[in-house]
């Protein structure tokens, strides 16, 4: 059971985010499904790298070889993603903004309608 | 398996684990209540792992969560004003029992680390983290009299 | 800016470079030089940003 | 046994995630956002991600609310006009 | 497309997407596995450059070029928004009355500031030793200016972060990078290659070569672009109302 569980959580993660975003009535509350979205993919890739029993590969307090360590190359990843991800969602939440001066709703359903 | 992580499980379990209910339903206030707890809650969690995988650089995560998290909830008590001064959040019970998790974790790590800078670091935390939240759950509430700027 | 005010700015950076250069002794693992050097660096901008952010709130 | 904070870690996190979808009023969700992201953080921690989780608590604790609070107020406000001049 | 149909498309979508998704997961590898070859490598490359943070090494030393992708997203995002928050011509600059914020608050603040933004270097100049580097102390640094305005208001805030500073530093941190990656070139090897500097002693502050200035090229990038990115959020919620409505 444990060898797929965390799998099987960041795919519920995922495809939660993914039925938030396409029933909301909400742009902002989109955006924040989107993220949703996005946390389950990090979970899937560290979850990809981690090792049993093992500890993170940062040796400023660990002996080199002393313990087993887990994919360095997963978190690196990850890592980056989290901050650039954070300055996407501003860059999408300007667009709310823009669209709420322009038409006056950040309702998706009300703006199709808008646009005829 | 040792005793630090177990604790780190327990406290998740339970403490974290209410506040994340306890955010999720219910009215506004307590809503912001439970965001609140969850910092007072995950950061000695995140010390019990510190120690519970023998990493002494794990605590910086906790150094960053116990400046970061109080700020977070300073944001809400700012941004949601209005509509918390129509339903002040009290909930002075809960508060202190979150502090006094952070006040036992904080000692027993203390004495299992011994004198050091490595103990020095972990009071600095302690300090922020129960400093922060008390103010934060005053800043919700609204007890504060408050003052003009300038 | 007559010689009190100066004493008092002084006195106040050099308080705040103090504290926060004792901060950075707590925060690092190994010490040698170069983390004393990068410290008393860092502790200095913190000075000087501790006492901009004084001086905008209060106004003075 | 020694998956045990690991469990707790990732049903907290499937359940912000799912109470984060579930609240729709977006200054609430912000809130669950802003706990979302601090289980992550422990989850990632637990799964021996220090670095990652640092990013997490460093996004997630005051950057993204107050983002998401501010998007919400613009938009508040603009609301409020647009009633009191139909 | 109605509402309906819709919900039918993500119901369908959804329960296929999920069904694919868990074959593949009782097909991946099991959680905990042993077997990690990207990972071993990556931890020996780093340990031969002798930097302890095996992360960072990946981040700035074997996937520098990478990492440069990343930050031009960044900068591109923050552009973006930039041009999307900027003030129109039918709209004008009103001025916030001053906020009340308790004495406490206040004093909190400007306690935590300066604790903040040390911490937050901290965690930039430690990045190729222990957890952390210019991603995360970047958004530390950069959330304790904010504390200015939780503690008094926008406009004390204001006094301190002048923006176009703080875009010019964003221009100039994305061309350090590049300019550090030239060097390389310039040193007779590869774009981004680690092989300028010296790699130093292992667990110090100057090991690694390259690494460590990577590092803080991306934490000022990082700590500039969340004070831009905020700073027209904030000019847009406090300060910026529509002309016509007055």
């Amino acid at each position: 059971m444990m060898d797929v569980f965390p799998y099987l959580v960041a795919g519920w993660v995922f495809l939660t985010g993914c039925y938030g975003l396409a029933t909301s009535r909400n742009l902002i509350h989109a955006v924040g499904c989107l993220s949703v979205c996005q946390a389950g993919t990090y979970v899937l890739l560290l979850a990809v790298g981690y090792r049993d029993g093992a500890t993170a590969p940062v040796f400023s307090d660990l002996k080199p070889g002393s313990r087993p360590v887990v994919d360095p190359v997963v978190q690196a990843l990850t890592l980056t993603d989290v901050v650039v991800g954070a300055t996407v969602t501003a860059l999408l939440l300007a667009l709310v903004v823009q669209i709420s001066k322009r038409h006056g709703t950040v309702d998706p359903d009300e703006l199709s309608e808008l646009r005829g | 398996m040792n005793g630090w992580i177990l604790a780190a499980a327990v406290v998740l379990g339970g403490g974290v684990g209410a506040t994340v209910w306890g955010v999720a339903t219910g009215p506004l206030r307590r809503r912001v209540v439970a965001q609140n707890l969850c910092t007072a809650f995950a950061c000695p969690a995140l010390l019990l792992l510190s120690q519970g995988y023998d990493r002494p650089s794990y605590v910086d995560l906790a150094l960053v969560l116990a400046l970061l998290g109080p700020v977070g909830t300073l944001v809400f008590a700012r941004l949601l004003a209005d509509e918390l001064a129509a339903d002040p959040p009290s909930a002075w019970g809960l508060t202190y029992a979150a502090a006094a998790v952070g006040a036992v974790v904080v000692p027993a790590l203390c004495v299992a680390t011994g004198p050091s800078r490595a103990m020095a670091k972990l009071l600095v935390v302690g300090a922020l983290l129960i400093g922060g939240n008390l103010l934060a759950s005053r800043a919700l509430s609204g007890a504060f009299p408050e003052v003009r700027r300038g | 800016m007559n010689a009190r005010t100066t004493l008092l700015a002084s006195a106040e950076l050099l308080g705040w470079w103090a504290a926060l250069a004792v901060l950075w002794l707590v925060f690092i693992s190994t010490v040698d030089t170069l983390e004393l050097a990068v410290g008393a660096g860092v502790a200095c901008l913190g000075a000087l940003a501790a006492r901009a952010a004084r001086r905008a709130v209060t106004g003075r | 046994m020694a998956d045990a904070v690991i469990v707790v870690a990732l049903l907290l996190v499937a359940l912000s995630a799912t109470a984060a979808v579930a609240v729709r009023d977006p200054a609430r969700q912000a809130l669950v956002l802003s706990v979302l992201g601090l289980v992550l953080a422990v989850l990632f921690t637990v799964l021996q991600a220090p670095d990652v989780a640092l990013s997490q608590l460093a996004v997630g604790s005051a950057l993204t609310p107050l983002l998401l609070l501010l998007a919400v107020h613009k938009v508040r406000r603009r609301g409020k006009k647009e009633g009191h001049h139909r | 497309m109605s509402r309906r149909a819709r919900l039918w498309l993500v119901a369908v979508g959804g329960a296929g997407l999920a069904a694919l998704f868990v074959a593949a997961a009782l097909d991946l590898p099991a959680f905990g596995g042993d077997h990690h070859p990207y990972g071993d490598r990556a931890v020996h490359a780093a340990l031969t450059r002798r930097t302890a943070n095996v992360i960072a090494s990946v981040n700035f030393d074997q996937r520098a070029f990478d990492t440069l992708g990343e930050m031009t997203i960044l900068f591109a995002a923050v552009i973006g928004c930039v041009i999307l928050l900027r003030r129109t011509h039918d709209e004008h600059r009103g001025r916030p009355a001053p906020e009340k914020v308790a004495r406490p608050v206040r004093r909190y603040s400007l306690l935590v500031l300066p604790v903040a933004l040390l911490t937050g270097l901290y965690v930039i100049a430690h990045g190729q030793l222990s957890p952390g580097g210019g991603f995360q102390g970047g958004v530390v640094a950069a959330t304790s200016l904010h504390l200015l305005y939780l503690g008094a208001d926008y406009r004390a805030l204001e006094r301190v972060r002048p923006v176009a500073l703080y875009e010019t530093g964003d221009a100039i941190a994305t061309s350090a990078y590049v300019v550090t990656g030239l060097a390389g070139l310039i040193g007779g090897s590869a774009f981004l290659a680690n092989t300028v500097l010296p790699y130093g002693t292992f667990n110090t502050l100057s090991s690694g070569g390259t690494v460590p200035l990577l590092n803080a090229a991306v934490g000022m990038e990082v700590a500039c672009a969340v004070v831009v990115l905020l700073a027209r959020f904030l000019d847009q919620t406090v300060e910026i109302e529509e002309g016509n409505g007055k």
